[in-house]
């Protein structure tokens, strides 16, 4: 990573519950320490809204559920240099990809007719809904992934120790922090 | 029903269990006979159904488990009713570098049944097999047991429709 | 003259990653590589069963000789050297246990085994940390039909273990596999619900040398199916030692 | 049956042979009766008794003539005149032509390369004796080698002699016969079981079925000279069901041979025993595979387990078992009569005796041959097959089914024996071999071939189960023009894997066909995978906010 200048961090949040974000909140008063060595330039935490052209680490929270979402994961591929799969569900599809054995019509169905509260709205929104892709998909199925940290959350100390490992130039290795599941 | 101590009855008098019968006999109710016995079971009656399953395993004293694992193993073996009339097509190499799948596709668009199912009229049961043998007249189709060689979907399409207007 | 040597008659010298160790002849390589605190992976093999040797994870390397050997059901023998870690094993076990996750749906996050189960352990262990084959995500149904137990078909790893121990140690062979290949499953008995089973005996063995969530108790939230496996070393000196 | 008897039926059914002039016989193997043979001998039958000769024109059915292509075929006997493609209708022509010149429009020349250039030892009565007649197989030197064992030789000089031969497995794998024998010998005393794999899997290849459909006794024979050599009295046949005519013959020469005393107790009045048991397949592959073989012979599901220990020592019902396949036992008659140091005298320094071919795709001649060891896959294809049909140009040949691979032109001149094809990226094999042109894409090839592995494979062991399984999706999604760069590196790493961890050898051989056609036609998986690049070269335009 370039000496000269902050490396520039992003977050995302495809097809997930969040609960990664929270658990990278969960580095807690290192997150200050280390806010004073990166940028974060996008972030479901920060504020600005488009995604910008030369990031150099990415992560990937949630599956690639949603045209949308493999639409951002295309782009956010093309510009970032370090692209991560953060937890179980952008690693490996996790609980979004329970779905996959259903069609999405059949899922719509289910969501907005069968389970509908009010007779008045018994059909899938025609609006504002992104559409389903077939499957849920983990993000290294759909774009190249250059590092892997699993977890449904990976642990604080995981994702700090990555981070941190990265800024000091080194490949980490996870694996003996986090694991599958919790 | 658990039968391990009293001798198993057949499941209904219907005659045909008496050949299933000799063949375990011949066999001396050995729980090696299974699959021999299933064979007779099932050219006797063209399928292997529940009833049947149970009397063999109670019979040759094999867990049920057993007897389904192996009567879902070996692809001979069917748990269903065959159609009246069934159209195997083979699909070993020769036939299908010659094409044997083209007759497959025909077959299963025109009558609506893919490869292992039956026509829902019940007359027409689509199979495939793992080489005939019969190499030197691939592509080749066995109608009801008859081994018919070099064809095209059309004209196996033509046998068909005879056996679906009859 | 020669001393006569105190080793007994049968047992002889091999080597396991270039440890010396001793063998006695009838072992497999896995039994010596225990006795010697080596550790071989494996999910198919449980001690007290027959083995199986479906896994493919014991699989180990003789110096010498090109093909690949099962520990679990390959006799040690004398001087032979065996390699249990090399880096070709390591990439070879990853793929394979990769091929596992890809085969059903193996969801940690949500399942009662987590942090019980043998196969999130071996992938945590082995440093698997994604899997690249495809996933395959097929449809698979939960039988709940048992008032104690339930048999998960999307967490099985088809081990067989709870097959043998059903068969070999309870006695009632109610489990069974039907189909072949990918389309293999694990049955009770004419594949029907396991709760309408005449031969099941709930004696709940299979559930507890199950490896993964497929065979749990009910009525156990995620992470709550800890395994209880002390019976089969038990039930098998109990055995040796009844005449 | 005594020696005498045995002697004296053979010259007696020569002399009554001999009586006739003309003899039609009629190929009744499974190709043939396909295409109408029944019909044609029934003609003939007829027509020979409406002009009341009888006894000069038998008419007879036999097996297998070898040109599969160009059936029904009948031949007029000694005159060796071949007819093809013969009608009921040409029935006629045929008896009345027996003394004249044959009738031109459906004469078959026997003097090109077809039938010149093959070497018949397996197949020797194949389309010359009546199968379903235990005399025709005694007058044509018929349990002579069994006789010959059995009155003037010990079990370990009839191992020698297999030994000396050279012959090695015809099943595929090509392990000499004789050490096989040698150990189930040697594997103490008590009950043993000599078993003849007739499970012919391979797709594309009928060389069995043939061979037991158009010569049954020869088989019997070889068992029982094996089940002498090796101390067995039991043997059972374990043929696939698909194959009903070779299952009827088999049963009918089975109760013919116990009859005459050929097979039973106390054989030619000596202390050996020897009986026969027919086992069905039901359909699976893997139970070539010789432990899974055996589990199926004992009613289980056909699973391999880990070898060893190994069924000469532990096999069926866990006693010492002598596995061989048909074609094995159809050649140790004629080594025993012959001596083992004839039978290593044909073929290569490494590769001893004939194989039989059952030659089938796009060639001109299809139907079963049989060659020394050693003859090029060219001559196979272009002398004896006739080359490719329509013009077309040959692109590869495919020997050893789906544990085999595809040879491309640049080796045709290679001979053909178990070494070169192995070299080469493919196997012997039980001897399949499907010529392919042009118009085969290798890709669609390795596809078809890995479905029928995954199809196949048992389930038992994790890389055979799902690698299977996964090799066919990648190859679909490439043959569909859907695959990447990476697709076909996760192809080649999981051959790798498949081939070194699985458990047996269904699974250890399932990546050869993909391999083969990687190392020789790569480029078709390249040019499928940069066509599916380009119609996805598409970049995503736009922006990415939240």
């Amino acid at each position: 990573m370039s000496a000269n200048r902050k490396p520039k961090v992003a977050t995302v949040w495809l097809d997930g519950c969040s609960g990664c974000h929270m658990s990278f909140l969960d580095i807690d008063e290192r997150l200050v320490a280390l806010s004073s060595l990166i940028d974060i330039v996008y972030s479901p935490v920060v504020d600005p809204k488009d995604f910008p052209t030369d990031v150099d680490v990415t992560l990937v929270e949630g599956a690639v559920s949603s045209e949308e979402d493999l639409h951002k994961i295309q782009v956010i591929r093309q510009r970032t240099k370090i692209l991560i799969s953060l937890g179980d569900c952008a690693v490996t599809g996790n609980v979004p990809a329970m779905r996959n054995s259903y069609e999405p019509a059949e899922l719509l169905a289910r969501a907005y007719v069968e389970n509908a509260q009010s007779p008045d709205s018994r059909q899938p929104p025609t609006r504002g809904l992104p559409a389903l892709r077939p499957k849920a998909q983990p993000v290294h199925e759909l774009v190249k992934v250059d590092l892997y940290l699993p977890g449904c959350p990976p642990p604080a100390d995981a994702i700090h120790f990555v981070v941190a490992e990265l800024l000091a130039g080194r490949t980490p290795d996870p694996s003996q922090l986090t694991r599958f599941g919790r | 029903m658990i039968q391990a101590v009293d001798k198993p009855q057949p499941p209904s008098d219907d005659k045909r269990w008496k050949i299933v019968d000799a063949t375990m006999r011949r066999n001396g109710h050995d729980r090696h006979a299974l699959i021999e016995t299933l064979h007779t079971v099932q050219e006797s009656f063209g399928f292997l159904d529940e009833e049947g399953l149970r009397y063999v395993a109670n019979s040759l004293r094999v867990p049920l488990s057993s007897v389904y694992g192996v009567a879902t193993f070996y692809h001979f073996f069917t748990l269903r009713p065959p159609g009246a009339h069934t159209c195997v097509v083979c699909t070993g190499t020769a036939c299908y570098i010659k094409g044997a799948m083209k007759i497959v596709e025909t077959v299963s668009q025109k009558y609506k049944v893919r490869p292992g199912q039956t026509t829902p009229d019940g007359k027409v049961s689509l199979l495939t097999a793992r080489c005939l043998g019969s190499c030197g007249l691939a592509p080749a189709v066995v109608f009801d047991g008859d081994v018919v060689g070099k064809l095209a979907g059309p004209q196996v399409a033509e046998r068909i429709e005879r056996w679906v207007k009859s | 003259m020669t001393v006569p040597t105190i080793v007994p008659a049968q047992s002889f010298s091999m080597k396991i990653d270039g440890i010396d160790v001793s063998a006695r002849a009838g072992q497999t390589i896995l039994e010596v590589a225990q006795e010697n605190g080596i550790e071989i992976p494996m999910l198919c093999y449980v001690e007290g069963l027959s083995n199986w040797g479906g896994c493919r994870l014991c699989l180990v390397e003789v110096v010498g000789q090109k093909k690949l050997f099962p520990a679990c059901s390959t006799a040690a023998s004398e001087d032979a050297q065996v390699v249990t870690n090399s880096e070709r094993l390591q990439r070879y076990r990853r793929t394979i246990l990769e091929l596992i996750f890809s085969e059903r749906n193996h969801v940690c996050a949500v399942c009662v085994s987590n942090g019980h189960c043998e196969l999130q352990a071996m992938a945590q262990k082995l440093g698997m940390t994604h899997i690249h084959v495809p996933y395959r995500f097929p449809s698979h149904d939960v039988d709940s039909s048992h008032d104690r137990f339930r048999l998960d078909q999307n967490r099985c790893i088809l081990c067989t273990r709870c097959v043998r121990v059903c068969a070999e140690i309870e006695g009632a062979a109610t489990k069974g596999v039907s189909g072949r290949g990918i389309e293999s499953l694990i049955i009770n008995d004419l594949k029907e619900a396991w709760g309408d089973s005449q031969t099941c005996t709930s004696c709940s063995k299979c559930v507890h040398v199950c490896p993964t969530g497929a065979l749990v108790e009910k009525g156990t939230a995620a992470a709550e199916m800890a395994k209880r496996r002390q019976f089969l070393p038990y039930l098998t000196v109990m055995r040796e030692n009844t005449p | 049956m005594t020696p005498e008897e045995l002697r004296h039926k053979a010259a007696e059914e020569r002399t009554a042979q001999k009586r006739y002039k003309h003899c039609l016989n009629v190929c009744m193997a499974a190709g043939c009766m396909s295409s109408g043979a029944d019909q044609v001998k029934e003609a003939l039958t007829s027509v020979v008794r409406r002009y009341g000769m009888e006894e000069e024109v038998p008419v007879r059915a036999v097996g297998c003539m070898g040109l599969c292509s160009a059936g029904p075929l009948v031949s007029v006997e000694p005159k060796g005149v071949l007819y093809q493609e013969v009608k009921a209708e040409d029935a006629s022509d045929i008896v009345t032509s027996v003394n004249d010149v044959p009738v031109k429009r459906i004469h078959c020349p026997t003097d090109t390369p077809f039938f010149t250039r093959q070497k018949k030892i397996v197949l020797e009565n194949c389309g010359k004796v009546d199968p379903e007649r235990l005399e025709d197989y005694i007058a044509a030197d018929g349990y002579e080698a069994l006789l010959k064992v059995l009155t003037e030789m010990k079990p370990a000089e009839v191992v020698q002699q297999v030994t000396i031969s050279g012959l090695r497995g015809r099943g595929g794998a090509g392990f000499p016969t004789g050490l096989k024998w040698g150990t189930v010998s040697k594997a103490g005393t008590g009950q043993k079981y000599v078993i003849c794999n007739a499970d012919e899997g391979d797709p594309g290849a009928f060389m069995d079925r043939a061979v037991l459909e158009s010569d049954p006794h020869r088989v019997l024979e070889g068992m029982a000279v094996a089940g002498y050599a090796v101390g067995a009295d039991r043997g059972y046949i374990y043929i696939r069901a698909e194959y009903p005519l070779a299952i009827k013959r088999l049963r009918l020469a089975i109760r013919q041979a116990t009859r005459a005393g050929l097979l039973g107790n106390q054989i030619f009045g000596t202390t050996f025993n020897f009986n026969i048991e027919l086992r069905l397949g039901a359909g699976a592959f893997v139970c070539g595979e010789e432990t899974a073989l055996i589990a199926s012979i004992e009613g289980r599901r056909g699973l391999p387990r880990p070898r060893p220990p190994f069924p000469a020592n532990y096999g069926l019902f866990g006693r010492p078992t002598l596995i061989n396949n048909v074609e094995t036992l159809a050649n140790i008659p004629t080594i025993i009569r012959n001596g083992g140091a004839w039978f290593a005298s044909i073929g290569t320094e490494k590769s001893k005796g004939t194989k039989v071919f059952a030659l089938a795709g796009r060639v001109q001649n299809t139907g079963l041959i049989e060659v020394p060891m050693g003859v090029t896959l060219r001559e196979i294809i272009f002398d004896i097959g006739g080359g490719i049909p329509e013009g077309k140009k040959f692109k590869a040949v495919q020997t050893g089914g789906p544990s085999g691979g595809c040879i491309p032109e640049q080796h045709l001149d290679m001979p053909v024996d178990y070494e070169s094809l192995m070299q080469v990226g493919s196997i012997m094999g039980s001897g399949g071999m499907i010529v392919m042109d042009e118009t085969s894409n290798m890709v669609d090839v390795a596809r078809f071939f890995m479905e029928f592995c995954m199809t196949e494979s048992c389930g038992k062991c994790v890389p055979c189960r799902v690698g299977t399984y996964q090799m066919h999706e990648l190859l679909d999604r490439i043959h569909r023009g859907q695959g990447t760069p990476t697709d076909l590196e996760l192809l080649k790493e999981l051959c790798d894997v498949v081939k070194n961890t699985s458990l047996c050898g269904l699974g250890q051989t399932s990546p050869n066909p993909v391999l083969s056609t990687l190392r020789y036609f790569e480029h078709e998986y390249q040019e499928l995978i940069a066509a599916a690049n380009q119609a996805h070269a598409a970049t995503p335009a736009g922006e990415v906010t939240r």
